[in-house]
């Protein structure tokens, strides 16, 4: 087996193997777990370092495993899946430390971090997937990894969401696998293709193929939070903040918008779907997503339940950027996927640590909240400020592009669809800013569990993490044209993926 | 007609007459005597239509004296079960089948409970 | 509603029925005659009786297995639970008598059927079923006390003549095959077999009635 | 190999040999007797494989007659997986069974375990048709034992109307088998293969019909489902494991031999009768799920998702003219199946056993204090809802593809809803076993119970998920089947 065989599976390991250890390790075995946690975490930091390193200069790593006749195992870590896999791998280190501080007293420990593991396991799979296949098979262990972290807690409220989620997501799991055997029947098995596995076969029939894009890209979709799929995700927001951290940014919502754009990208191939009409739904039902995600997050009173319609919104500008045909669209779409990750774990976190440190639930209760902790309420309003879409953040760079893209396509409509979303994001997010910093704070926090000690607002482990990550959302902006942005790897995807159009 | 196909005739309707009482019977003992006419009708049906050109066949008789112990072991099992269901609830019938397993559980444990 | 399904069982049944008898009436003859072959190879068989010879050697597996069956059902009545012993002393007094002048001639007659077993109709099992008849007599009068459950006496004999079985069956692999008889030793070994059978069947046939739960 | 030490024989006699010495032994010995055999048994298999392997099929003349005269015993793919499947799975629930009767074990369990077993092995090999009659008693019947074990009148009647189904299952296959005898003048099924065509006489449809009629009893497929929920839900655990997990597909086993081989030029002259038994599966999957999700007891919830996954097994019917796809489908689906509820069920065992309910409600918060039971049930309700990577989730992919091969979307559509219903009743008792206990101060946490009884709950469940990533041997066993 040669290095270029390995390094995918070491990735996968790298997370696997500690979580395997840490359900079988006693509850008492706190530094052993710690140290189990951080070592898998940076570990794969590690290897994903050098799996960039290599394909940047033009290496090939992949595997594959026959299971049974004309059924593979196949892994590749190409441009697109080390997009992903670096996304997850440096925020589940965060998420990983940001959880340690989080759960330091909460039961069951063990086996959260146990399926916590299995779970970003299960996104690497996704991440790395070569066909349809092993897309589906990892697709499902993940949802299979999150339910018990959804219903972590164990009340009724986190059942109710466990079971909501669950509902969504096997559903959607049925209708992927329809669509996918359905296409292994006629095309073959589902190799990832650049430039499109079914663009290259003739004489399939054109209703059949829309047929089996509706199947998968509802499969994916559910994940994806599209609406009218996306019912799980304000429920499943009662799971403690590293779980939502998960969700929102890590890995759920995040492998629903990797399927379509693979799916999109290289199984139809961008200009087979175009041509088959597939695009233009697509686009629109995004839009639709965008807009009611918004108006609906405006009337969440609950924090974390604002941010979650937060999501939903502004995941699906991601799928925008995919269904604009052109270049700058994907661009604006891929890149917005790592993007919008990190500035929604920053609000994840901030959220949680609202909730941890002063039982603050509700936007209603934040009156004051950035004199008491400043430094958490900062991380927030970069957070905000990037969603809304604020120059120097994150968010200002994907919106530049997926309008650049949207004119480029000729779909100049979206380009309003962009901008009434920003203005909802800030209709949403601007008044949290002014209640958290020029209100005054009540004599009484709800539930005041951790105190000041000097300068140090909460505690260390729940404090850094969306620091770093705030830092993160205004460097990706400031640092867009080095040649180790996001922005920068992504322009090499899209050059990969449209081979005749330079960017 | 020869003596063999009426044998096997008869075998038939002996069949179809035991497969009726064990559906329709409700008396555990009765259904348990229907399912040993089912045998005999198939035995007669295996011996008979062996030999309906009037040469004996040994090959079937053999069979048959095979089945004959099993369906002896099969009636021995379900007469003992059927004794011992009698002794537990003194009824000579299985009641229908959702209820049953339960109640007659609920009865069992009620014993038990008395006896302690 | 019951009656319905009633009815409409048993017109499926007599729909069946003449369905059956239309089949077997109009009946072609069979392609394959095996009282040929039997005839044939009953020389090889080491048993002048084709009945036996089928029974015992050209399907002897069939027997091996029924043997099995036999014992699970005893299995079965040991594991649902033993009656409890019947009340002693409400004997008829004619029973003993009876039982004492007919059990000897029963135990002739099942070793006449064993032997007859080879060259006419008779052999194991019906040598077996009279002896456990006259076991049952004999427990009947009182002569013979009910078995507790974990006399070993029974068991022996039941699992001995089986093991018996077993081990011709399996020596004889050696031979080629399960129960391949060498043609020169088929006799002797089938004799042993039956001899070995009839004890275990008889007692396996006799224990339905006579194992019986300890008095606690 | 020397002819003495045949694997194909000594997989029958091996069992019939320690049962009959449990038997002897009168239950003092019985554990360390059935693993010593089931041990063995399990060499025989994987001599046998071997064999297999290589040559494809491999006859064996009982009594050295050849057919018409003799019986013929054959191992091919097909026996050759349901033989592993028995014997691995038998083996980790005898070592279960070891501990889960540590106090007492019903009477006669052992022995009536070995006849079973040898009854089953006997079955797979058998290539003779009144031979197949008596394995067939012999299996009914020692399942029948295993089920009154303990003699409460619930078990005696659960034990009683399964008898008299089996019975009246085998009293049907006996009647067909003697219309064959009638009509052909021999049993042999191999013989029958050739001999049967599709202008056979009326006896010959009627002698199909009661014959696979009888076994469609016998498999426990609606509408024939009714003994099975009490039987398989109210034995022991051990034994309802046995039962689910084995007996039944021996049954099905037969069906599936006798429809692929002496039936063949029947289904090929009428196609449409494949749709039966495919239509009484959906069914099956359908009304099984159901029952499944409303069950009230926990074991009787998993004895109504062996009604429904029965039904996958006959699914495959109408596509068997796709190559081997539809039938490494339904093999494989059995496998997965025997493997998991195996697993379910001693996980439930376990857990109805500590937890001291034996209600669906009775499992909350068991995450807590079972986690490895638990981990059982959740992985092998994953082989159950068919997600991937379990057995499961390829079987469903193959039977999946087999429809759409043979165009029978419905298929497509019944398999999907029934891993969706597969999933409202596993997860239904999991999300229970993760609620928080209401009440946590005066319950006592209960004892932890022997690590053995979790574990090979788990070991059958990692091996119902890991066999979908280690199929290619097996489908290509079964691909080799010639019927």
């Amino acid at each position: 087996m040669t290095s270029n065989q390995w390094l995918p599976l070491a990735v996968i390991a790298s997370s696997l193997l500690p979580g395997l250890i840490i359900f079988a390790l006693p509850e008492k075995r706190v530094a052993l777990r710690t140290a189990l946690n951080l070592a898998g975490a940076l570990a794969k930091a590690g290897l994903v370092g050098l799996l960039i390193a290599g394909v940047a200069a033009g290496e090939e790593y992949g595997l594959r495993h026959a299971i049974a006749p004309g059924i593979e195992i196949v892994f590749k870590a190409d441009a697109l899946a080390l997009l992903f896999v670096t996304l997850s791998a440096v925020l589940w280190l965060f998420t990983t430390l940001y959880a340690i501080g989080y759960l330091e007293h909460a039961p069951h420990r063990s086996r959260f971090f146990g399926f916590f593991s299995l779970c970003v396991t299960a996104t690497m799979g996704i991440a790395m997937a070569g066909n349809l296949f092993t897309f589906f098979v990892f697709y499902e262990l993940l949802t299979l990894a999150t339910f018990p972290l959804v219903v972590h807690r164990g009340t009724p409220q986190a059942m109710r969401g466990g079971s909501i989620y669950l509902a969504y997501t096997l559903a959607g799991g049925a209708a992927l696998l329809a669509g996918i055997v359905w296409l292994d029947h006629l095309a073959g098995p589902g190799e990832f293709t650049q430039g499109g596995l079914l663009a290259a076969i003739p004489g399939l029939d054109p209703l059949t193929l829309q047929l089996i894009f509706a199947l998968l890209i509802a499969g994916v979709g559910v994940k994806a939070a599209i609406v009218p799929l996306h019912g799980w995700l304000p429920q499943a927001m009662v799971a403690p903040a590293p779980v939502s951290a998960l969700l929102h940014a890590v890995a759920v919502v995040k492998a629903g918008a990797f399927g379509i754009v693979r799916i999109v990208y290289e199984i139809y191939g961008i200009e087979f779907a175009q041509s088959l009409g597939l695009l233009l739904p697509l686009a629109v039902i995004a839009a639709v997503t965008i807009l009611w995600g918004s108006s609906r997050a405006l009337f969440q009173n609950d924090l974390k339940k604002r941010l979650a319609f937060s999501t939903v919104s502004q995941v699906s500008y991601i799928v925008l950027g995919v269904a604009l045909f052109g270049p700058l669209g994907t661009i604006g779409g891929l890149v917005h996927l790592v993007h919008q990750g990190i500035m929604k774990i920053t609000l994840f976190f901030c959220a949680g640590n609202y909730a941890e440190t002063l039982g603050i639930h509700k936007v209603s209760e934040m009156d004051g909240v950035g004199r008491r902790m400043p430094l958490t309420t900062l991380a927030f309003s970069i957070g905000a400020l990037g969603m809304m879409g604020a120059p120097l953040t994150a968010g200002a760079v994907s919106k530049a592009w997926l309008s650049d893209g949207a004119s480029a396509a000729g779909m100049d409509w979206a380009i309003w669809v962009l901008w009434g979303s920003s203005l909802l994001n800030a209709a949403y997010f601007l008044p949290i800013l002014h209640r958290a910093w020029l209100k005054l704070p009540p004599p009484d926090w709800p539930h005041e569990e951790i105190h000041p000690v000097g300068r140090r607002e909460t505690a260390w482990l729940l404090l850094l993490p969306p620091l770093f990550t705030a830092v993160l959302t205004v460097a990706v902006a400031l640092f867009a044209d080095s040649s180790f942005s996001p922005l920068a790897w992504v322009r090499l995807i899209a050059e990969r993926e449209y081979p005749n159009i330079s960017p | 007609m020869s003596a063999g196909l009426i044998y096997a005739a008869t075998g038939c309707l002996l069949f179809v007459l035991g497969l009726g009482g064990v559906l329709l019977l409700k008396a555990l003992l009765r259904r348990i005597l229907a399912f040993n006419l089912m045998g005999s009708g198939a035995f007669l049906v295996l011996v008979g239509l062996a030999q309906r050109d009037g040469t004996p066949d040994p090959v079937p008789q053999a069979m048959v004296l095979t089945g004959i112990v099993v369906a002896v072991a099969a009636t021995a099992l379900a007469l003992t079960l059927a004794r011992r269901w009698h002794a537990l609830t003194g009824r000579e019938d299985i009641a229908r089948v959702g209820d049953a397993g339960s109640r007659a559980r609920r009865m069992a444990n009620d014993r038990r409970k008395v006896g302690r | 509603m019951k009656a319905l399904w009633r009815s409409l069982t048993v017109v499926a049944l007599l729909g069946l029925a003449a369905a059956l008898l239309v089949a077997v009436l109009g009946l072609p003859p069979a392609p394959v005659k095996l009282a040929g072959e039997v005839a044939t190879n009953l020389g090889a068989s080491g048993v002048s009786h084709p009945v036996t010879a089928v029974l015992l050697n050209f399907r002897g597996y069939d027997t091996f297995l029924e043997v099995a069956v036999l014992i699970i059902a005893l299995l079965g009545m040991l594991a649902a639970g033993l009656p409890p012993p019947p009340p002693t002393g409400s004997r008829n007094a004619m029973l003993p008598t009876l039982a004492r002048l007919a059990v000897p001639l029963m135990v002739l007659a099942a070793v006449y059927l064993l032997w007859a077993g080879a060259f006419r109709p008779g052999g194991a099992f019906q040598a077996a079923a009279v002896l456990a008849a006259a076991a049952v007599l004999l427990h009947l009068a009182e002569i013979l006390a009910p078995w507790p459950r974990d006399r070993r006496g029974p068991r022996l004999a039941i699992a001995g003549g089986f093991l018996l079985f077993l081990a011709i069956a399996a020596a004889l692999l050696a031979n080629g095959g399960l129960l391949r008889y060498p043609p020169e030793h088929a006799g002797l070994l089938i004799v042993l077999i039956e001899s070995g059978l009839t004890v275990s069947l008889a007692v396996n046939l006799a224990a339905f009635f006579l194992l019986r739960a300890d008095k606690t | 190999m020397t002819p003495l030490l045949d694997p194909l024989a000594w997989l029958i006699l091996l069992p019939l040999l320690w049962a009959t010495l449990a038997f002897l032994a009168a239950d003092r010995h019985g554990p360390m007797l059935a693993l010593a055999g089931i041990g063995g048994q399990l060499l025989c298999v994987i001599a046998l494989a071997g064999d297999v392997a290589s040559h494809g099929s491999i006859g064996h003349l009982a009594g050295g007659w050849a057919e018409p005269l003799g019986i013929r015993l054959v191992a091919d793919g097909l026996s050759l997986v349901m033989l592993l499947l028995t014997q691995g799975v038998a083996l980790t629930l005898a070592l279960y069974a070891r501990s889960y009767f540590s106090q007492a074990t019903p009477p006669a369990f052992w022995p009536l375990t070995g006849f079973l077993l040898a009854g089953m092995n006997a079955l797979f090999l058998s290539g003779d048709l009144f031979n197949l009659y008596v394995t067939l008693e012999l299996v009914g019947l020692a399942a029948v034992g295993l089920v009154a074990a303990g003699g409460g009148a619930a078990q005696i009647a659960a034990a009683l109307r399964y008898l008299l189904a089996t019975l009246v299952g085998s009293g049907a296959y006996l009647f067909g088998v003697a219309l064959i005898y009638g009509s052909y003048g021999t049993v042999s099924a191999s013989l029958l293969g050739s001999l049967i065509t599709s202008e056979a006489p009326l006896a010959v449809w009627l002698a199909g019909g009661l014959m696979l009629t009888g076994l469609l009893l016998k498999t426990a497929l609606l509408p024939f489902h009714f003994w099975l929920p009490p039987a398989h839900g109210g034995a022991p655990a051990p034994v309802s494991a046995l039962l689910s997990a084995l007996v039944v597909k021996a049954s099905f086993y037969l069906f599936l031999r006798l429809w692929l081989g002496p039936f063949a030029a029947l289904s090929e002259a009428l196609p449409a009768l494949a749709q039966v038994p495919a239509a009484l599966g959906a069914t099956a999957i359908l009304w099984g799920s159901w029952r499944a999700i409303r069950a009230d007891r926990l074991k009787m919830l998993v004895a109504y998702s062996t009604v429904a996954q029965l039904g996958y097994l006959f699914l495959i019917f109408p596509l068997l003219g796709t190559g081997a796809l539809a039938l490494q489908a339904g093999i494989l689906q059995a496998t997965a199946h025997g493997l998991a509820k195996a697993a379910m069920f001693v996980a439930a065992g376990t857990l109805i056993k500590v937890g001291g309910s034996d209600r669906v409600l009775g499992v909350a918060g068991a995450a807590a204090h079972l986690p490895v039971s638990l981990f059982a049930f959740a992985l092998a309700g994953v082989t159950l809802m068919g997600l991937p990577p379990s057995g499961g989730f390829l079987a469903k992919w193959l039977l999946i593809d087999a429809a759409l091969a043979a165009g029978q979307p419905w298929i497509v559509v019944v398999a999907l809803s029934g891993g969706l219903l597969a999933g409202i009743y596993v997860f239904r008792v999991l999300r229970l076993a993760f609620r928080r206990p209401t009440t946590h101060d005066d319950v006592p946490l209960p004892q932890r119970p022997a690590a053995l009884l979790e574990w090979t709950a788990f070991a059958l469940a990692a091996g119902s998920v890991l066999i979908g990533l280690g199929a290619a041997p097996l489908l290509a066993l079964i691909a080799g089947v010639q019927p």
